[in-house]
């Protein structure tokens, strides 16, 4: 199957909307302007909207403590999100959740999660009422190399697969738990060698390359969607920041990062891959880049000129009724 | 009315709140029991067998065994919740709560507030308390006290069958996350429960018995215990009003308050282990918002601060008897001629 | 390697002790005589006398819900279990743990376990204790096919290979967790599969044959305190009773566990092995049970003798210092 | 006396005990940091920084790094205390408790009871508590009302880097699994801590300062502000007695109730949710025990019932202020003059 030249430049759009958020917040956060914990994604855009490309608003998505690019990929406002961070109002959760708390159900984004592994087990749920309720959606689910040696995710994997549920599971592995290398926590040394272990297939793919990931999704997808159960994917990425803003990540070699943003950057490979097959031009690229520019500066206006919450909003949004 | 016990109660509830509303399901380890085995399906209905014909009536769509993996299965309700479905979760004994206790207060009871009043889940984990049931230290806890503790779950108790089946309907249909608790001792109990759907609503304390003395309030199993000493009290001039709050989180506190207001005397029988527990959460909340009627110290009746022993000797001596509840009375009431 | 005669009468011996103490419970229970949940070993004897030959009171195992067989044949003194059993102030732990708890530190016996999936967490603290105290020793671990999908589980068994410690992990399949097939509820169908996604060696073997499982954990245990880290071993086996006493067993088909007695009854399968092959006599074995028969009326006796505990053992043991 | 911060004091304690004990081990996520890496070795010394050097000076053996994987870890540290270690874990924040809390609750606090007294289980388990971190509902909880809610268990909550390094070198000479929780706006408090090894007991309270108008008792990062409350309260002529307990379970009851006895009122600052929480659980243990001495209703200061809001604005109107102290004072103590 080919992507039509709108979803090109929608993936085009999305990966880079993510990487200008993420460094525009690395900004900010050096400058004081960020409260609180920020895990940033950039590095791994290909892998979020190379997934999410192939789900629609219907279908459920589950994320982790470093969740912007899932948000981004799976259509979440931007500018709510950016309120959301800055603790406004406005904010995508009223700004009660802030960076780690993201979630718009209306957009089947069931939110970003401080902990890891609290997604699997809940996307097991979204996909069993879409298989109760009949209604053909899928659940996604987003975990990290180390949320992959979590006993929730393992639980969830086995889940999935007796109930036969529409799930996907996405290993993102980049490289690192925190400060921990991946091929020291994960015993099997690649997360893909988990899923014969729990009935269902694998496949492990360049989490670089959003052509490899969506190509992968696909198949995953198309089977959960046929009804024929979960599938495991495991991309191979790379984080460009630190676990959190702060991080000096002393325990990468000097020049890790940089190697890697040379030799693999995602929208680098991405903007090569469809110039070069004729199917975007530059010029259709440069003018995202400028859009998306445009778009996230104007987010963090908005932010900034966002509402504060007051006391009146402390103690509401605890029960539906109580 | 029709006699029925708690468990006949519970099962009930089940029923019309299935055929009800389509959305709701019902999972669990054995909740229907035989999966992939080669005998007999719907085998166990549940390790107590309250859900037993379910599974035989709404088939497996809707009532689904789960491999061992509480994490797992209590997130999916959770998961299951937000989207469109009212899963009731079987995780058998509370005890187990410390395999899954994450996706309850950290997921379940934390979207509405973390997202900004957009989520809603209406999940009900249901699951066996207490003592009794010579079943030792990892089987036999109360706990609820943990989950009462945590802002954004509710928390039900319920101490006979009529409210079994009342509240348990009212657990499915709220739009809340509900932590359901039935102590393994009240299955057998036995009493009126109308064959039609009825609620009975949280936050309504139950006042079993009015005496101007002193307010008794007890949960699940211990209110049998209050009404027992109760009787004991009569004989002895003293006049009880004993209250079951029902549902912990929320707390009725004002019906509590009221009767401490009449009485002056405040004891509670709680089944937990004894420190942060519901008995010191009701005594303190009275010590401040009542103490000016409080006419003598608050007493609490509960077991010691230790485990839960297997010894039917020792858990006999564990779990508080009328008797204990007798000597609180009568270390806060001042005392009175026979007949007074 | 082979056994020695003494060792081969040893596991007779204990193996015997198992189905007869479990026997006479089954009994005892029907008549009203025993408290609480009581889950019967019988029919798996092979799979602990198997592990356990290896070990010594250094080496540690963690047990399960159903403990007894484990107990036996880690050494733990038979009256004492019996007593504790009973709920006696002389039992095992002074009548406090009763069936589901009874523990033997000084035998190397951490417990059975009323969680499943409490063990293997634990042994990985054994094995590490081992490891860094260089006792040499080495830490088994016995876990169900249902406790096979439980987070702790599998979340055990990625740390005890990252950490390369001397375990090894047993599943004994005997097909059921309470009423729930394990072919059903284990997602990959055999658990041995499941060795490979934790990167260490895995075996299956029939659980109903002492001498392969005798095999298969001596080269488990050889790996283990070669310091070259755990492994997996899946012993397919059958319990003879309900999942506890009073359970009717309505899921099994007629005649399932009949079938399983009469052709792959351990004891009988030991019996058979070792006359043929000459290395011990008919008359060593009838002894062997006459003495058990005898050892077990006795232990029921002392049981039922023992001392009750009195209200001040009520909250004793709570802690070391308070 | 040297001068320290609360975390140095908290290193300090484990070097000291690390050298002194063979037996002592640490472990956790990233405790040390960069395993199998090509950077720096020892990268992070824990998420705070607290065990930074730990694994240069005691290496991989005694120093170790886990993948994540609490339940795991917790339960190794667990079972190596019952095998002559004496491990002690970082949990991280404590909000992850709900991922291996069964370790904790039914196993190393129960094997002593449950196998008759002869289990040893020398266990520290560490972690971050506390709001103020802009860290939002699942990095910010206290929860300690749930450990000290478990018999078994010990629980420590030091408030100040002096009480800090003392009670971890208790906790990890204790014989018994105890529960440390360091609330994370300490981290960077500083203090007079020799540079010696020395105790801090367990249920012994700080008595910080004496007044005989109010007992104010207070918890962890909530000290503080129990003190500028008593400063201000001052300035009202409301003298205030200040209570550190320092340890939630054992408890030292006796201090509060004397002071009680003395002062005739009572306010409880605690920073975990209010319900069946270490406010209520001393409240009702004065309002039984000290009923007599009360001379008004005993408050709680505490946050509201919901959690930890993200946004700055709304979590600093959630954490306990000297403001809502000196109120809830005023609430009890009969007004008085100024200077009297
Ligand atoms: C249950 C739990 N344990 C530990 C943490 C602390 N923590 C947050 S992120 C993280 C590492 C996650 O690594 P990975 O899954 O690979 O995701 P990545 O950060 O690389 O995206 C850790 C240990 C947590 N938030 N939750
Ligand atoms: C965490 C937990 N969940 C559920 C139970 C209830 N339970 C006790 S034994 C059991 C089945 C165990 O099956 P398996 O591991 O195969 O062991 P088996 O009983 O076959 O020996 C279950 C579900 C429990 N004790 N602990
Ligand atoms: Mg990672
Ligand atoms: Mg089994």
């Amino acid at each position: 199957m080919q992507l039509s030249k709108e979803q090109l430049k929608l993936a085009y759009q999305r990966m880079r909307q993510i990487r200008v958020f993420e460094d525009r917040l690395h900004l900010e956060f050096t400058r004081g302007q960020i409260p609180g914990f920020v895990h940033l994604y950039a590095g791994q855009e290909a892998s979020a909207v190379g997934v999410c490309m192939h789900l629609t608003d219907q279908d459920t998505i589950s994320s982790t403590h470093r969740g912007h690019g899932h948000c981004i990929a799976k259509g979440c406002d931007i500018d709510g999100m950016m309120l959301e961070i800055y603790g406004r109002k406005e904010g995508l959760c009223g700004g009660k959740g802030g960076s780690m708390h993201i979630a718009d159900l209306s957009k089947g984004m069931l939110g970003a999660n401080g902990i890891v592994g609290g997604g699997p087990p809940l996307i097991c749920g979204a996909a069993l009422a879409a298989k109760t309720l009949g209604t053909g959606a899928v659940a996604v689910c987003f975990t990290g190399d180390g949320g992959s040696n979590q006993g929730t995710t393992l639980e969830a994997l086995n889940l999935a697969s007796v109930w036969k549920l529409p799930a996907v599971f996405v290993f993102e592995n980049n490289g690192y738990a925190e400060s921990t290398a991946s091929h020291w926590s994960v015993s099997s040394k690649q997360i893909v060698k988990r899923a014969d272990a729990f009935g269902m297939p694998g496949a492990r793919v360049d989490g670089h390359d959003f052509f490899a990931v969506w190509e992968a999704v696909r198949e995953a997808v198309e089977r959960a969607r046929a009804g024929e159960g979960p599938s495991l994917i495991e991309a191979t990425t790379n984080r460009y920041y630190g676990h959190f803003e702060g991080d000096a990540q002393t325990y990468r070699a000097p020049g890790e990062v940089e190697k890697v943003k040379a030799e693999k950057d995602c929208l680098v490979h991405f903007r090569k891959r469809v110039t070069e097959a004729g199917l975007l031009s530059t010029a259709d690229l440069d003018a995202i880049d400028g859009e998306v520019a445009t778009q996230i500066d104007q987010a963090i206006e908005k932010a900034l000129a966002g509402t504060l919450p007051t006391v009146a909003d402390l103690t509401t949004d605890v029960y539906v009724r109580y | 009315m029709p006699k029925k016990t708690f468990k006949q109660a519970i099962t009930e509830a089940h029923f019309l709140e299935m055929r009800r509303d389509p959305r709701v399901i019902v999972m669990g380890e054995d909740v229907a029991g035989g999966q992939g085995a080669s005998g007999e399906a719907d085998a166990w209905g549940g390790s107590e067998g309250a859900t037993k014909g379910l599974y035989t009536e709404f088939g497996p769509s809707r009532v689904l065994d789960t491999p061992l993996t509480e994490s797992a299965f209590i997130g999916a309700a959770v998961g299951a919740a937000t989207q469109g479905l009212r899963p009731v979760a079987d995780l058998m004994f509370f005890d187990f709560i410390g395999v899954c206790f994450d996706q309850l207060y950290n997921q379940a009871a934390k979207f509405r507030y973390m997202f900004g009043g957009k989520a809603v889940t209406p999940v009900v984990v249901r699951a066996m308390i207490g003592a009794g049931f010579r079943a030792a230290a990892q089987h036999s806890q109360c706990l609820y006290p943990i989950v009462t503790h945590i802002p954004g779950l509710k928390v039900v108790i319920p101490s006979n069958p009529y409210d079994a089946k009342g509240l348990l309907i009212q657990a499915i249909r709220d739009d809340d996350p509900v932590i359901f608790l039935e102590h393994k001792l009240l299955y057998g109990v036995t009493g009126e429960v109308p064959d039609d759907s009825y609620t009975v609503p949280f936050g309504e304390a139950n006042v079993l018995r009015e005496g101007k003395d002193v307010t008794i309030v007890a949960l699940g199993l211990m209110v049998q215990v209050a009404m027992d000493a109760a009787k004991e009290l009569d004989t002895l001039g003293i006049k009880a009003t004993v209250i079951d709050p029902r549902t912990t989180s929320p707390l009725d506190l004002e019906t509590i308050v009221e009767s401490v207001e009449e009485t002056g005397h405040l004891v509670i029988v709680d089944e937990s282990s004894p420190r942060c527990n519901i008995a010191t959460d009701i005594a303190a909340q009275v010590a401040d918002q009542a103490f000016h009627a409080l006419r003598g110290p608050i007493k609490m009746v509960t077991p010691p601060h230790t485990p839960v022993p297997f010894s039917p000797v020792l858990e006999d001596l564990y779990i508080p008897r009328a008797e204990h509840v007798v000597t609180a009375v009568q270390a806060t009431v001042p005392a009175k001629k026979k007949g007074n």
